[in-house]
């Protein structure tokens, strides 16, 4: 009877996904994007990925919602945020997106179904210095991938910096924010950090033994920094300050020597041996979320700017 | 049907849906929108393939995670370009696209 | 026993949700509809944290649940509000 | 216990259906932001009802659900203040005219 929930879960991921596309008015588009970033952090609770759940709640919940909104403010005020008349109806765009379905369920029937999980996992996983077998793959076995996912963050932040002004490049970054002191919104910024960065730093902890870890609780403490600089708790730093570009390349940094750490061993380029895999592991952990936080938060406030943009 | 196939129909059904919005919208920002449903549509197939077979598996649970991160950085570098393109244009919309309204 | 109080709680929960929901659908301007927001949703939630704290093996499940909904309190005390107020400033506004 | 808690999730998912007709009708921008709160409130009870079945690392999806439940709101009337960095609770400044429907 169960499958009744996931039935529900997933028309209604459906059906706000179809909002999204098909409504009038950008706004209504991101209101509905936000709430399908909530919708699918419970379909991946329900896909027993409770990792990628944490990473998505976060992402979804906090993040798109504020990167978005503020770019329609933005657009608002450049005199941008009209939508043109909707115009004749895309059939050939339509015949496309279906054959495009079509496929994909195809796919899925006729993919044999392989064994699960693999058994070469189940036998490498003792090795790997972790028990949570997502950090595992993640921080061990496919190190490669996550180190230069970590330099792609970071190659973002790069061009988005370069779409900075010349005479704002000294400013701090995205817009100056202000609030009424002992307002509503400065009472929130004070009171929930505190209980952001310990949610964070625990998931950041956790994720060795149990559902969580870099990415996830790099995410949470992102959207803890927003908070903070929306609420004017915190002000948003300067490009050129050396200790918050230092934050940034800090993971890959510390990933990279790991590495290095690795082949010095004889285990070869990224390949973390035994012994040493557990506590190198926290430490790739620990510099990974500091970076993965400050590139994320640095993302979604924008480039530096004047203020004066707009008018 | 079991429930993982219901994810992975649903998964296929958002490429769909995001495909025919990234083609149809003309506003950019609701480009960005349509492609992350695309994305994340992706994301959703390739973990219900994981989760198929009862036990979920931590290999397509990494991709996703990692993937998620970079498709908002991804989007977080298409506004700015998008904020950039309004402020030097007036409009956030691609110049050959831009006819009425 | 446990069972029998998590069944009540946790249905009295979601009837305030759904109480909730025809309020934000029929009440007629955004203020009344922000108190079915603050009102019936938090309400209902705690009952269900009350009614799933009752299968909670640990208190440290039990604490989590009370931190849960002491924060959704917090966002929504914070959201009515700032909501509230941009949207008078929007109708007085023009 | 495992039906009852299944279903109870489920008549949440149905009474956030309910408001999300609201968030396609609006009429202003404010009651659409509304409705992706409660999206968020509803998530949060839907997770609580679900720890007992999927084990309760669940509630740590929960407790960062509730975390940043208004962040979206508060970058909402943030982005939408006059300068873009604001606060409605402040004295001056009135929210950006768009150029587009008012209800959009």
């Amino acid at each position: 009877m169960t499958w009744a929930l996931d039935a529900t879960l997933c028309a209604m991921i459906l059906a706000v996904a179809l909002a999204t596309v098909l409504g009038r008015g950008v706004f209504r588009a991101i209101v509905f994007f936000v709430v399908y970033g909530l919708l699918l952090a419970l379909a991946w609770v329900r896909l027993d990925a409770v990792d990628v759940a944490l990473a998505e709640a976060a992402i979804g919940a906090g993040l798109t919602g504020v990167l978005f909104l503020a770019a329609f403010g933005r657009l608002a005020r450049s005199g941008a945020d009209a939508e043109p008349p909707p115009g004749r109806v895309n059939i050939a765009a339509a015949l496309a997106s279906a054959a495009l379905t079509g496929a994909l369920v195809w796919a899925w029937v006729a993919l044999p179904l392989p064994g699960r999980p693999g058994p070469e996992l189940a036998e490498a996983l003792p090795r790997a210095g972790v028990e949570n077998p997502v950090t595992a793959v993640l921080l061990n076995f496919r190190a490669w991938d996550t180190l230069l996912e970590s330099v792609v963050l970071l190659a973002a932040l790069v061009g988005l910096w370069m779409l900075a002004r010349d005479e704002a490049w000294t400013e701090p970054l995205g817009l100056p924010q202000h609030v009424r002191p002992g307002g509503v919104m400065a009472s929130f910024g004070r009171i929930l950090p505190p209980v952001g960065v310990l949610v964070g730093a625990y998931v950041v902890y956790v994720g060795a033994d149990r559902p969580g870890g870099a990415f996830q609780g790099g995410t949470v403490l992102a959207a803890v920094g927003i908070v903070a600089a929306l609420a004017g708790l915190v002000r948003p730093p300067r490009v050129t300050r050396r200790a918050w570009r230092a934050a940034l390349v800090a993971g890959p940094a510390v990933f990279l020597a790991a590495g290095l750490g690795g082949a010095a061993l004889g285990a070869g380029f990224l390949t973390l041996p035994e012994r040493i895999a557990g506590s190198a592991i926290f430490a790739i952990e620990i510099a990974l979320a500091l970076s993965i936080a400050v590139t994320l938060a640095f993302l979604v406030i924008g480039p530096p700017e004047t203020g004066l943009e707009d008018q | 049907m079991s429930g993982v196939t219901l994810y992975a129909l649903t998964g296929a059904a958002l490429v769909g849906t995001g495909f025919f919005g990234l083609i149809a919208a003309r506003h950019l920002l609701r480009r960005v929108l349509a492609f992350n449903l695309i994305g994340s549509g992706l994301f959703v197939y390739l973990g219900a393939a994981g989760a198929r077979g009862g036990e979920a598996d931590p290999v397509p649970q990494a991709l996703i995670i990692t993937g998620i991160v970079v498709a908002l950085s991804a989007s977080a570098l298409a506004v700015g370009l998008i904020v950039a393109l309004a402020r030097a244009r007036g409009r956030a919309m691609l110049p050959e696209e831009d006819v009425g309204g | 026993m446990t069972d029998l109080a998590t069944h009540v709680f946790t249905g009295l929960g979601v009837l305030f949700f759904l109480a909730g929901s025809v309020g934000f659908l029929r009440f007629p301007d955004i203020f009344s509809r922000l108190h079915a927001l603050t009102k019936a949703d938090n309400l209902g939630l705690g009952f269900i944290a009350l009614g799933v704290a009752f299968q909670a093996g640990s208190w440290r499940q039990v604490a989590l649940l009370a931190l849960i909904w002491a924060l959704v309190l917090l966002a929504a005390g914070t959201v009515s509000q700032l909501v509230a107020r941009h949207a008078l400033r929007e109708r007085d506004g023009r | 216990m495992t039906v009852w808690l299944t279903f109870m999730a489920m008549g949440v998912l149905v009474s956030l259906a309910g408001a999300l007709v609201r968030v396609w009708r609006g009429p202003g921008r404010a009651d659409r932001m509304t409705g992706a709160q409660l999206a968020g409130t509803s998530g949060v009870a839907v997770l609580m009802l679900l720890a007992p079945i999927e084990g309760w690392a669940t509630l740590d999806v929960a407790a960062i659900l509730a975390l940043f439940g208004a962040l979206a709101a508060v970058g909402f009337v943030k982005a939408l203040s006059a300068d873009g960095g604001g606060d409605p609770e402040e004295e001056d400044g009135d929210p950006v005219p768009l150029a587009g429907d008012r209800n959009d």
